[in-house]
């Protein structure tokens, strides 16, 4: 089999497929968050970018500082325990130092519009928002007539990203994407959007990947780059890899208060930096040492495989 | 803290986090299947398994069912949820199959303002066009609270702000507000059934009734109470003082669930 | 942890939660396919059921012959390549012996009706239908005005079966449900029912399952019965543990051609036996032994565990 | 057969097995991503990939992405299919994100009835409300039509039954029969390009045009093709005689793909 390599490296991924004014999802639903190529995303000065991204926490809170996004699609705007996103607060509450615009769902409208994306539907119903004022803060949560006779039920629209960034464990080099852990909305992400950029902690070889196809989320006719980026989630994580830098989470919370602070902390781990590699080196080796987790395997089940005598037999 | 020493019932104030974790257990007593949040309902749902329910089944919007976490978990996509749960669902299965399939019966949540049909804001403080606090959003609770059986909430607050005449932006409606907007929307659930605050419990026995004053914390009077609450609440003919947690339960929060101080305060 | 085993018998289950005018769906897209407990449906006699099978292979016609089933909601009405289901033409095409009711989609508009089901959606939005006959032949396919201002969209409504049967490989006794290879519409098939049944091939210990969280496919809290059946997906497959009796397929539709014989088969293989287990012993043991399958490992990947040290840690 | 003793060019009759095959094959050449049905349509893709088109990638409505089987798969859902995949989606992603989503560029099919706009008829044979044949419906081919790329169809006969003026009943709509209904429900693919008969190879090259006559098998003629078709079939200007299998393909079918004569008839 010839079939082409995806195996890029992620700047020459970002370049080619992130550009000004794009619709850009980076999920990842606290698991497996794509930071070192939303740092290239940084890095390289994209400018008026739709970031879509159910939970934009400190990350999404970092590309805003950078000045890379001027739209923000999401359902929660903080950074799970760890507190308030400054940037995104001084944006929304202030205009400070420039308005942000706010398209905002809950979390399951935003898992529905990402399948309603995927599967190139027009609309998605949910019930959710009877009596909220979710609709009158986002003209886009609409109601449909049920032809059955039912109640009335609100839908919102499908979610088409230009590009989806994702994070996983592995891939083999023809873009076969295996996840195992939390998988959030990320199969959906991936197939709503034009173009799927995908970091892994490893490139495998085929054979593992076809050992086990169940495992794989993202089939690689619906990958367009995959980059080798180990340690590529941090400070979140990747389940079996490594855990999550719980205190950079707190840490961000008090370097955000101040924007001129979190400009920089971009400046020392984003701009100065050439990338992934250099930013791991940078880490305090004790403490990238101290998010290791030990081994707790799954165990390996058998797929079979026919024995040639009985093919056909009758 | 030598527990031997000291009277069973403990004496941390009432606005404390172990307080009002400890009244939040046992709220989940004959509960089953409990979707919880992130924070003080991490800590009631632990202690709850420690104590007055070993069987609860809890399940997170990450999509982790049946967890068994080895360790306090540091948000609901934590790792410790993960290893060695009994399902990881996507979350599409998780919120469509799951929570908006009807199989979750009490929902868990916080809120920076609750009124009192129990509906929540969890969005902005002052004008949603230009906000004073631009709180967290939505998040699951715009589904939670339509689609769980019922939900506790519990509040960091008891002031005429967070419980409030009218909600600054109504994130999460009760069943109330959905009737108001059209009769045949109401939700399968029954919307906030109980509210824990600093001063007291409320709870609303009613899917379309309001909230009653049930249980004032000690040392904490009915007047206490109705002048931090902005609407003129209603107090049970049967209210009385709540339970003072005891030591073992402060104890099991401090040296066994929370080491670190991460969700105590 | 003190919680309660589901695991029963075959008879019991069936017994307890299938009656007699309920709706039943058994699914499994070709693979584990719930025989046994559809023939212990025939042996307990249940009469007047409205049968959910996207593809009514043979089971279904089993079923039918038995005179199980008055009504039929499906969307493919052979059995692959094995050709005809002469009972379901008998009785579609000349009513005998009897009438059998049938209210057909398509695939997608079946695996879309489970989600719904499953979801507690009032209808679920489908881009087929446009121009077909199949509207005019069941008038459940409806359309919806999109309120975003596109055409309109046909939808389809929620299946709710009172019951759902399964065959997995393996379920711990809490009722937590693991499968590989073709997964087909199984999970949303599970959660769109009241009551779930599954058989599998073996009942493992509830480490094996918590080894590995992102195979179970089927959460304990939505099974209500687990059943330890191996082989009970014969002669369908169980991927990993055998494979498909493809001679049984061809044989069925020579068998089911004459009524009478197909009864007979039914007498031989159904009614005189008390089970699974004595129906696996009256095959041919080469026949079994032919459908034996060789290893291939899925290989195992790691889950991770957090080192006590780590925790909190700032 | 001995090859070395025979011409390049195999003479097996047009309306075989064999022949239907290799001539479906020859169309896959230059085609990516294959949604394959059972039977003819597994000999076909199976023989393109080892002649015309190796790299071409294989889908199977079971949910089987980048299928690599190590043998002749007897159905769509073959754990043969399963072994060595690429992946194994659930039916929700593969029809809907891989299939509605707009990623196949080829459908593959079988029809009992086809039309001149290239409409499928896959359920019933006479009235549907008393058929005299019950055919096994619509399966994928509701979804395959309007979303694939491309159809590919291949009927076992070719007669004025199966090649009717009006069919029995429209399954599988071409966008002429879907712009009918309603103009702006035009479905994204171009519906049935071509369709492969015992007798001639059909195209339809305009997505909202007619099936034209460009390929007549050997020994037959424009008459016979005519004849045995029920509307007044346009025949293209250059329409030429199709060309033959090769031996070597026929060997490939006989003695390496399909060894126990399971589809070749």
């Amino acid at each position: 089999m010839a079939a082409r390599t995806k195996v890029t490296d992620l700047r020459s991924a970002i370049a080619e497929h992130v550009h000004d004014g794009m619709t850009v999802c980076l999920e990842g639903f606290g698991h497996l968050i794509p930071f070192a190529a939303g740092h290239e995303i940084v890095r390289q000065g994209r400018r008026d970018l739709t970031l879509c991204r159910m939970t934009p926490d400190l990350l999404a809170d970092q590309l805003i500082t950078a000045g890379c996004v001027t739209r923000l699609v999401a359902s929660f705007f903080a950074s799970g325990s760890a507190g308030s996103l400054h940037e995104v607060r001084r944006r929304v509450e202030r205009g400070d130092p420039e308005q942000l615009d706010v398209e905002e769902y809950s979390h399951y409208g935003m898992i529905c519009r990402y399948q309603a994306g995927a599967a190139k539907l027009p609309f998605f119903p949910i019930r959710s928002y009877a009596g909220s004022d979710m609709p009158q803060l986002n003209p886009q949560i609409r109601k449909v007539n049920d032809p059955f006779g039912g109640p009335d039920i609100y839908v919102v629209p499908p979610l088409n990203p230009d590009v989806t960034i994702l994070h996983a464990q592995r891939a083999d080099r023809l873009g076969n994407v295996q996840m195992w852990g939390i998988l959030g909305a990320q199969q959906e992400a991936a197939f709503s959007a034009d173009v799927v950029i995908v970091t892994v902690e490893e490139v495998v070889d085929e054979d593992v990947v076809r050992s086990d196809p169940n495992r794989t989320i993202i089939p690689a006719h619906a990958v367009d780059a995959i980059v080798e980026c180990p340690g590529g989630a941090h400070p979140s994580y990747a389940q079996g890899y490594y855990d999550r830098d719980n205190a950079f989470y707190r840490e961000w919370e008090a370097i955000s208060r101040d924007r001129s602070s979190a400009l920089q902390w971009l400046q020392e781990w984003v701009y100065d930096l050439p990338g992934r590699d250099a930013y791991l080196s940078q880490l305090d080796p004790p403490r990238w040492a101290g998010l290791a987790v030990a081994d707790r395997e799954s165990g390996s089940v058998n797929y079979g495989r026919r024995r040639t005598s009985t093919l056909g037999q009758s | 803290m030598n527990q031997a020493r000291q009277s069973p019932v403990s004496d941390v104030a009432p606005s404390s986090s172990e307080f009002l974790a400890v009244v939040a257990a046992r709220e989940l007593r004959d509960k089953g299947r409990v979707f919880a949040g992130v924070g003080l309902p991490t800590l009631a749902v632990d202690l709850a398994r420690r104590t007055v329910n070993p069987n609860i089944e809890l399940v997170y919007e990450s999509g982790v069912c049946g967890a068994h976490p080895a360790g306090l978990a540091e948000g609901i996509a934590d790792s410790v949820l993960v290893s060695g749960a009994e399902s990881v669902l996507t979350m599409q299965a998780l919120f469509g199959y799951v929570l908006q399939g009807g199989s979750i019966d009490v929902g868990f949540l916080g809120a920076a303002q609750v009124d009192r049909w129990g509906s929540l804001n969890t969005s902005f403080i002052g004008d949603w066009r230009r906000p004073t606090v631009r709180l967290p959003g939505a998040g699951g609770a715009a589904e939670i609270v339509p689609n769980a059986g019922e939900c506790i909430v519990i509040m960091r607050r008891h002031d005429r702000g967070s419980l409030p005449s009218q909600l600054d932006f109504c994130t999460s409606p009760s069943p109330v507000r959905a009737y108001a907007e059209d009769p045949r929307m109401v939700p399968p659930g029954h919307g906030v059934s109980t509210v824990i605050t600093p001063m007291a419990v409320l709870r609303r026995p009613d899917k379309f009734g309001e909230l009653v004053v049930t249980d004032i914390h000690p040392g904490l009077t009915v007047s206490d109470v109705k002048a931090a609450t902005a609407w003129d609440v209603m107090i049970a003919d049967s209210v009385r003082e709540t339970p003072r947690p005891s030591w073992e339960d402060v104890r099991l929060l401090r040296e066994e669930i929370d080491t670190v101080r991460l969700y105590l305060r």
